[in-house]
């Protein structure tokens, strides 16, 4: 254990403070080694070793040191760890020291201290807000070459790491009656008063301890000291099992009928996260009340280079004074609006540091200021701070308008509170004015929710535990519990909170920042007003102001306040920009949480994934399926020959291939052919028991939803299959059509796609190799079991199936279905009883070979623009009946002739290649859309033809048979005659079906 | 009439460097209305700005008022993801935005406002044979429509986006679609840009004046009713977008449109890092990097009714769950603002622009999630449709009488659902 | 003929062990799959309810819930699904045998449909089992809200499952489509895996 | 936003998928003015700023459709029931 020498940390105080002096911590900032203590920011820790200069300005690449102490930091941001660990932008006063840490500085070339680009600085009067929008524009072409290649590589701040994101994220959800939204005294009041009532409460706390200001200054409670009536606080917390503490937990954002979304940094105060732990985690909070008590931020003034490193919110050196036992400088002026500056004055003195002059803004102070130890300047400002990389001294302007010059390593400036209302104002609400304390006080608020403490403008310690202890009290009522206010605990401390704010300075020469991180002046604003930019949002939009990873938090008043004063409106007159979530900024990967990488959507497995597996099968993604795509065989080097190989044997042999992706309904009642009558295209009412037919459904507005099969297994019992892409959007609209259409009819649907392993056994030993497996009592001959016969039958000795003889490939086809269970060893069993015939496994690609020799229409087809007619389909329209869709498919338009139509086209010279998207094109005419008469929608090369073929739409389609025309696909540089011909290629008269 | 504003010019941006910028004016003027306009327009957007702009430009019709109930650009044009292109599939929605593409091409230098109109590239991967032959479909109908259209390889993919997954991903990517052409303009430029150039042909644009009520007699319209008072208009024009169906049922117009809410966010400044526009064709995410260096970034439609101009969290996530699938090392970026606008969905996806049954009163609407591209084309032609009173033959197939004839302009082949266009 | 073994859609990767952060003692999570079980949709016809419900009483003893709640007795549960709609549950031969005196009782009265191959099932147990499931349960699992006797059916990260509480350990068991349970494992142990979990030996499929 | 399901309880809003309008009236198609009728039906919406009828189906619950009144302008809930009730079916 080493103990904590001047040398070490010279800027440590000796004691106080709520960190762990006898613990150092080593960490780097710009590859210097330092020393902090557990308990410090990164902030904190180089303040206590006189690091000031920390990061460049967004635009002008100025010198920037530590503003705040919190989240609200618009200056002090670095890239923490690094190589894919790297976090751009972190915020030194939020990142938690542990050790090892590292962080660099951030927007800098070749060096923070010596940064080249601070030439812009020096061009600020041409960089002035909006210029971008008045140059560059002569001579044009010089725009795209040089101008915008220059503008887009000066943007940005930190950079991003190149590597994938090695650490885990996860989404959690929580559930209670009260949620806390802040712990200071409001906060942890609030939650004691709803904790003692019974109600299950959950405290969140962006900061990794808990107490909020309390932390930061040297208030005593009930007799104690603050830091220790939170332990107190938090320990009777952590007694009730209805109570869960979050720390490091920011609520980012509000969401409707009481969902808050919120994201805990589990392990962000380690190096690498541990073991088997996320690094983030997302909260979504259900709660049926939530208490706001998210505090205050200081805000600033505005005066020439007020963006000094060494001038810092008077709040923030309380902070690291009282908090983290730092004095952020030895010579220190402090300039305020009110008697936070007062307050800062005697902290800092109590430390030991001197104290060069308290400037307040308030003449009438100047009574007062006779009892103090120190200088005062009443009724002055601070005009100009000087120095460079740190802050040597500033000028400041007394009453009389006389300039004193004052030396300093520290300006602590106070004007004001600016309630953290941000979370009151994501549904909608607006703040109000509050003239008392100058400052924009939360609006209408968003359902069940209330605010208290500094948040709400209360800005004293009384008023936040008041306010505490009475809405939690009234949020454990109105949640169902027997809640009363709890007793206040006593506090000995007089705060003023009234003031006048000074918001900007004039006078001094050099920029005064409002925005620090997006170094917006109060030159820019003026300039907005006079080009007209001076609504709020315009003054937003047209300088930037509020824009910054910060959101404007330190700076939003400020610029409007300074705008109302340019206008002569008032600051309510003015009003606010727009609060938006997140609250603080939210990594992508807490948001995403599991659902990343490969783990990005669930994966869906069908039966015989395992197998195709051990077959070396090639998969691939179909909508959430993994599918076998085909199974190569030793000697195959082109997958193409993997699928001839197995089209091919379909068509001689025998073929088995996994069809239980496609979705199965199980639909039975009195009224089920009734209905399926009216969801149908086609007659499906009278289909006989024990005989399947395939079926097309469109759209309400006529065009063609999906297509499969409907099979009568009873009376009052059918099995449908849909597409596999198209099954929840078909169940979906079934239920639609069951529950509020015909809410009347008798029937009731059960999704059965799981339940089922189903396989299409095809080819002319189609039956023969079923035939070894089907128990004895059962007939499967031609004559028992017709093509689109069905059957409910036994096999391998007695386990339940269903037999379908349907055909997709137009051969002698039957699909078969056992219990998902049985899939495994139902494929193992078929590619045994297959072997002497052949049997090959089959993947998607040989099915789409087989349908397209067929002419049926899937997926590319069925794309939700075509109707039953453009697909050949529109025979099957019955005349007789009502069904979805009918009325709207007779629109005239889609009656014209115009309207492409299903065909079948083979090259004409058969080595030529069609690609799937190629337009057609009449003979001899030019590429441009007047000619184009169709498309291409899906091409094989047919091992039964021995050359491509393609089914496309094309415009008259059906009287050009024998016709030529060009496949034109000019992505691929392709032009390819082809004729037109009928869209079945093998077998049309469809006899091998009936085998 | 108050001052027009300084042209920008090299000249004038030196001197009034020296000069502290001092003598720069306002960008246009805030007039009060005056009691009647040949033409007014209602809605402040990008759409009601150009076209105003057109009907004095082209037409010489600069007796014109464009009303917008709020600040200029509070509506879709100043939340848009700003993403130009015409990568459509149906020629004549491919017809119509590859003229505004070409509008765009020149637009800085005719409104004499830079709008940064950036055309990196707009990338659409794939991950599946069947999207690629869509791809292939859309690509193909685009350079017959004369625009343009590349197909990449994967390896050419990972050329221009090394860090998007290509080797532990759910969904592969296998190749995409780029249009070079397409990229990025600078929203709010493009509002003010127009709204100065109109200014400068003497058209009013009056801002906090919310059309209430529309004044029809004898099947002709004679005027707006307005927070600022009643506004007599010779021609009426509603371009306001997210808010079509209400403004449209002032004058007793239904309407084929929902309005619902789609949401946009903005990650915190980086250093450049992903160079064009990219679309996730396995999820719904896309993105690009503004000149500031923020990510812009979507999604999917939060796909409720809404008129409440932000969304809930499943969108968000949805959104996030789809950067990280794409490019891993998004995870540890942060979005810093997330917000929502509200869009007028058609039944096919398709804008409208049409006259109506009454007469002098115009309809440019249904923009969808997609109209910002749009702007310059839809001004001209909105521009000419007022004019002349009749369409040009770029919009004729928007005419509102296509959902009735079955003429429909169904790019995703979604149906009457506007959600899940 | 060949005969056809069962195999569960977990087999390949709910292996029996330990797995995860390294404890002492009984593990705060236990998962064990029971691929025994029978479901069986039971669905009431148009204007059945009531009659089902007197149906089932007069065969089980068992009320028909008229919410997402489960019954049990003797091995055999009912779990209310949907309006008129509900899974029987059996475990073991008694409650096999009564599920199928249940469902032949029921014809033309209710649609039954079989979903023992449809559905994975999978206890998860111990005291962490809840922390677990709020990783991917939108719903409020929390004692005064969710109990012994209560279910739900409801998306588990983004796969759909129904879920009912066994007892006070808590335990609870998830039935998800079977096509999706290697999917759903992978999450689930990568969810528990902070806390440390067991695999313990499946029951023999059926 | 939270949807409260008659049946499942209160749900995440992320549980159920949207339609569009409640309470359209399918048209009769052998009327006269089908042609027109479906028109309306199928693409007319009156898409109001203020309470709107509309169907919600809670796909990963009980698989109802929901009737529900929502404001389009605060997506505050006013009422949510089962389109098909009891006794129906
Ligand atoms: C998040 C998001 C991302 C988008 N991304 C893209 C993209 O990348 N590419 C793309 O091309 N498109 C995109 N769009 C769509 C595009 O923004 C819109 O289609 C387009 O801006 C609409 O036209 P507009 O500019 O005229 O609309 P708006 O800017 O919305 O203009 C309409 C105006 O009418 C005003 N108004 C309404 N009612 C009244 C009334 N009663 N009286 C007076 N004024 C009224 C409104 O206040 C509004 O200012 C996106 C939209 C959103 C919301
Ligand atoms: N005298 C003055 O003028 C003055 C002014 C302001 C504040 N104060 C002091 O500040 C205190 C106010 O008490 P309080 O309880 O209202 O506020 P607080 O500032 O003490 O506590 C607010 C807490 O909320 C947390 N927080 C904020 N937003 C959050 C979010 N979105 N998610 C999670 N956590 C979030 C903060 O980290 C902080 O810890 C009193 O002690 C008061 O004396 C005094
Ligand atoms: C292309 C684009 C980029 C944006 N970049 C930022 C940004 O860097 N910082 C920021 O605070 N907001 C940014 N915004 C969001 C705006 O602040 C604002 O949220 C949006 O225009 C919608 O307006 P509203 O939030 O006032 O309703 C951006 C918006 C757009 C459209
Ligand atoms: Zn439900």
């Amino acid at each position: 254990m080493t103990s904590l020498s001047q040398t070490q940390e010279p800027f440590r105080l000796k004691t106080g403070g709520l960190i762990d002096r006898s613990q150092p911590l080593s960490f780097r900032f710009d590859g210097r080694s330092y020393t902090g203590r557990p308990g410090d920011t990164l902030a904190s820790g180089l303040l206590a070793n006189g690091v000031h200069l920390v990061g460049r300005s967004f635009k002008y690449h100025r010198p920037r040191g530590i503003f705040t102490a919190g989240p609200e930091e618009p200056n002090a941001l670095v890239e923490l760890r690094r190589g894919p660990r790297a976090e751009p932008n972190s915020k030194a006063t939020t990142v938690e020291l542990y050790e090892g840490l590292e962080a660099t500085s951030q927007n800098r070339w070749p060096s923070l201290s010596l940064d080249l680009l601070s030439i812009n600085s020096a061009l600020s009067p041409f960089l002035a807000a909006g210029f971008y929008y008045k140059t560059f524009m002569w001579p044009a072409r010089f725009w795209k070459r040089l101008y915008e290649p220059v503008i887009r590589r000066g943007a940005g701040l930190g950079r991003a790491s190149l590597q994938p994101d090695p650490d885990l994220y996860e989404k959690a959800y929580a559930h209670c009656d009260v949620l806390i939204i802040g712990s200071g005294p409001a906060g942890l009041m609030a939650a004691l008063a709803a904790a003692r009532a019974g109600a299950r409460v959950i405290l969140a706390e962006e900061d990794f301890r808990f107490g909020g200001r309390l932390l930061a200054e040297r208030f005593s409670i009930d007799g104690m000291s603050a830091a220790e009536w939170v332990e107190r606080a938090l320990a009777e917390l952590a007694s009730f099992d209805s109570v869960r503490l979050m720390p490091r937990t920011t609520v980012y954002g509000v969401y409707d009928q009481g969902t808050y979304g919120a994201v805990e940094r589990v392990n962000d105060h380690l190096a690498v996260p541990q073991e088997f732990q996320p690094r983030q985690r997302s909260w979504h909070i259900v709660a049926k009340r939530a208490v706001l008590a998210s505090g205050a931020i200081e805000r600033t003034m505005a005066f020439a280079n007020n963006d000094r490193p060494g001038v810092m919110l008077a709040s923030a050196v309380r902070a690291y004074v009282n908090r983290f036992g730092v004095a952020p400088g030895k010579r220190v002026v402090v300039f305020a609006s009110c008697d936070d500056g007062w307050r800062t004055a005697e902290t800092l003195a109590a430390t030991g540091v001197a104290i060069e002059a308290v400037v307040d803004t308030r003449e009438d102070q100047a009574l007062l200021a006779s009892s103090f130890p120190w200088r005062v300047i009443p009724g002055g400002a601070v005009e100009r701070a000087h120095g460079g990389h740190r802050l040597r001294g500033v000028t400041v302007r007394d009453a009389s308008g006389a300039a004193i010059e004052l030396d300093c390593d520290l300006l602590a400036v106070a004007n004001g509170w600016n309630p953290s209302l941000h979370l009151t104002c994501h549904l909608g609400g607006r703040p109000v004015w509050n003239d008392s304390i100058s400052a924009f006080v939360p609006g209408p608020l968003p359902p069940r929710m209330s605010v208290g403490g500094a948040a709400a403008g209360h800005l004293t310690l009384a008023e936040a535990i008041a306010d505490g202890a009475r809405l939690g009290a009234e949020a454990a009522k109105e949640t169902g519990f027997d809640a009363s206010p709890p007793a206040l605990p006593g506090v000995e401390v007089e705060e003023g909170t009234a003031h006048v704010p000074l918001w900007r300075v004039g006078g001094g020469k050099g920029p005064a920042f409002v925005d620090l991180q997006n170094d917006v002046t109060t030159k820019d604003i003026e300039l907005a007003h006079r080009e007209g930019y001076g609504a709020v949002e315009h003054l937003k939009r047209y300088t930037t102001l509020g824009m910054a990873t910060d959101q404007g938090k330190t700076a939003n008043v400020n610029g409007l306040a300074i705008m109302a004063e340019i206008t002569g409106r008032s600051i309510p007159q003015t009003g606010t920009t727009a609060f938006r979530p997140p609250y603080g900024p939210v990594t992508l990967g807490a948001l995403a949480g599991q659902h990343r990488a490969s783990h990005f959507r669930p994966k869906r497995l069908p039966p015989s994934h395992a197998w195709a597996e051990e077959q070396g099968a090639v998969l691939a993604e179909a909508g959430l399926w993994i599918r076998a795509q085909w199974y190569p065989k030793a000697g195959e080097e082109r997958w193409q020959q993997s699928v001839a190989r197995e089209a091919a044997t379909v068509r001689r042999a025998v073929g088995v291939c996994d069809v239980s992706t496609l979705g199965k309904i199980d639909i039975q009642g009195a009224d089920a052919g009734t209905f399926l009558d009216r969801v149908y295209i086609n007659k499906m009412m009278m289909l006989a028991v024990g005989k399947a037919r395939y079926g097309v459904m469109l759209r309400e507005d006529g065009f063609a939803m999906d297509d499969g099969t409907v099979a009568r297994l009873g009376v009052q019992h059918f099995v449908t299959t849909t597409t596999t892409a198209n099954a929840a959007k078909v169940m979906q609209h079934l239920e639609f059509c069951r529950q509020v259409l015909w809410p009347n009819l008798d029937l009731k649907l059960v999704s059965v796609t799981d339940q089922w392993a189903q396989y299409s056994i095809a080819g002319p030993r189609a039956r023969d190799v079923l035939a070894k497996l089907v128990d004895p009592a059962f007939d499967i001959s031609n004559e028992a079991l017709p093509r689109m016969g069905v059957t409910a039958l036994e096999v391998c000795g007695g386990v339940p199936a269903r037999l379908f003889r349907v055909s997709y490939s137009g051969e002698l086809a039957y699909e078969i279905a056992v219990p998902a269970r049985y899939g495994d060893a139902l494929m193992r069993a078929l590619i045994e009883a297959g072997e002497e015939y052949g049997i090959v496994p089959y993947g998607t690609e040989a099915l789409n070979v087989l349908r397209i020799e067929k002419g049926h229409v899937a997926g590319p087809e069925f794309n939700g623009q075509t109707t039953a007619r453009d697909l050949g389909l529109g025979g099957m329209m019955a005349r007789d009946k009502d069904y979805i869709g009918r009325v709207m498919a007779e629109r005239p338009a889609l009656q014209g002739v115009e309207r492409p139509i299903l065909v079948g086209v083979m090259p004409l010279r058969p080595s030529r290649i069609l690609s799937a998207g190629s337009h057609f094109l009449a003979a001899g005419s030019g590429y441009v859309a007047a000619n184009d008469e169709g498309h291409l929608t899906s091409v094989a090369w047919s091992p039964e033809l021995g050359h491509d073929i393609g089914l496309g739409f094309l415009k008259r389609g059906t009287d050009r048979l024998g016709e030529r025309i060009r496949a034109v696909d000019l992505l691929r540089g392709q032009d390819v005659e082809c004729v037109v011909c009928a869209p079945v290629f093998v077998d049309p008269k469809g006899e091998r079906t009936r085998a | 009439m108050g001052p027009r504003s300084l042209r920008y010019s090299l000249f004038n941006l030196v001197s009034q460097t020296f000069a502290g910028n001092r003598g720069w004016t306002p960008a246009w003027r805030k007039p009060a209305p005056k009691p009647a306009y040949d033409v007014v327009i209602v809605g402040g957007g990008g759409h009601g700005l150009a076209t105003a702009y057109y009907l004095a430009k082209q037409h010489g019709i600069s007796n014109v008022a464009v009303v917008e109930k709020g600040y200029l650009g509070s509506g879709n044009v100043g939340r848009n993801t700003t993403i130009v292109r015409s990568n459509y599939l149906l020629p004549e929605n491919i017809a119509f935005y590859e003229r505004s593409l070409k509008l765009w091409e020149g637009l800085a230098q005719e409104l004499n406002f830079n709008t940064m109109v950036s055309q990196r590239g707009v990338i659409n991967v794939y991950h599946s044979d069947p999207q690629r032959n869509a791809y292939v479909r859309r690509g193909n109908a685009m350079r017959l429509s004369g625009a343009d259209a590349e197909l990449l390889s994967r390896d050419q993919v990972r050329e221009l986006l090394p860090f998007a997954d290509f080797d532990n991903a759910r969904f592969p990517i296998r190749g995409a679609l780029m249009q070079r052409r397409g990229g990025t303009v600078r929203h709010d430029a493009v509002a003010w840009g127009y709204a100065r150039a109109a200014d400068a042909q003497g058209v009013d644009i009056i801002e906090n004046c919310e059309v209430t009520g529309i004044s029809i007699e004898q099947g002709r319209v004679r005027g707006v009713q307005t927070t600022r008072g009643f506004i007599g208009a010779g021609k009426l024009g509603l371009a306001v977008a997210g808010n079509s169906s209400h403004v449209a049922a002032l004058a007793g117009l239904r309407l084929p449109i929902e309005s619902h809410v789609i949401q946009a966010f903005v990650s915190e400044g980086l250093k450049p890092l992903i160079d064009n526009v990219v679309t996730f064709g396995a999820g719904h995410f896309y993105v690009s990097q503004s000149d500031k260096g923020g990510l812009v970034f979507g999604g999917d439609l939060d796909g409720y009714n809404s008129y409440a101009q932000r969304g809930n969290l499943p969108v968000v996530e949805d959104v996030a769950e789809g950067a990280c699938a794409l490019f891993p090392n998004l995870a540890r970026l942060r979005i810093l603002r997330n917000w929502g606008g509200i869009i007028d969905m058609t039944m096919d996806g398709s804008p409208i622009i049409d006259k109506t049954g009454i007469g002098g009163l115009y309809f440019n609407g249904g923009w969808c999630y997609g109209g910002f591209k749009a702007t310059p084309a839809s001004g001209a032609s909105f521009a000419h449709l007022i004019a002349k009173d009749e369409p040009d033959a770029l919009i004729r197939p928007f005419r509102l009488d296509r959902f009735a004839r079955g003429a429909i302009l169904d790019e995703k082949g979604m149906g009457a659902q506007p959600n899940l266009h | 003929m060949p005969k056809l073994a069962p195999l569960s859609p977990l087999a390949a990767v709910a292996v029996p062990g330990r797995y995860g952060k390294c404890i002492g003692g009984p593990r705060p999570v236990v998962l064990t799959e029971r691929p025994d079980m029978r479901l069986c949709v039971l669905s009431a016809r148009r204007g059945a309810s009531a009659q089902v419900a007197e149906m089932v009483q007069g065969l089980t003893g068992l009320t028909l819930p008229q919410g997402p709640k489960r019954v049990a007795k003797q091995g055999l549960a009912l779990i209310g699904t949907a309006p008129d709609q509900w899974l029987a549950v059996a475990e073991g031969d008694a409650a096999s045998a009564s599920l199928d005196t249940l469902i032949e009782a029921l014809a033309g009265t209710a649609t039954t449909v079989d979903q023992s191959g449809g559905k994975a099932v999978l206890r998860v147990s111990g005291s962490r089992a809840r922390a677990v499931l709020a990783k991917g349960c939108m719903l409020d699992l929390d004692p005064r809200a969710f109990t012994p006797g209560d279910a739900a059916t409801t998306p588990i990260a983004l796969i759909d499952c129904v879920l009912w509480q066994l007892d006070e350990a808590p335990s609870y068991d998830l039935a998800m489509p079977s096509t999706f349970a290697t999917s759903f494992w992978a999450w689930l142990t990568a969810s528990a895996a902070e806390f440390g979990y067991e695999v313990a030996a499946p029951q023999q499929p059926r | 936003m939270r949807i409260k399901c008659p049946y499942c309880g209160e749900r995440d809003a992320a549980e159920f998928t949207y339609l569009g309008a409640a309470d359209l009236v399918r048209p009769d198609a052998a009327a006269k003015d089908a042609a027109s009728a479906f028109y309306e039906y199928v693409y007319i919406r009156d898409n109001p700023a203020g309470p709107h009828a509309e169907l919600w189906y809670h796909a990963g619950g009980c698989r109802s459709w929901l009737r529900v009144v929502r404001d389009t302008r605060t997506h505050a809930i006013a009422s949510a029931e089962l389109v098909k009730r009891d006794g129906t079916g």
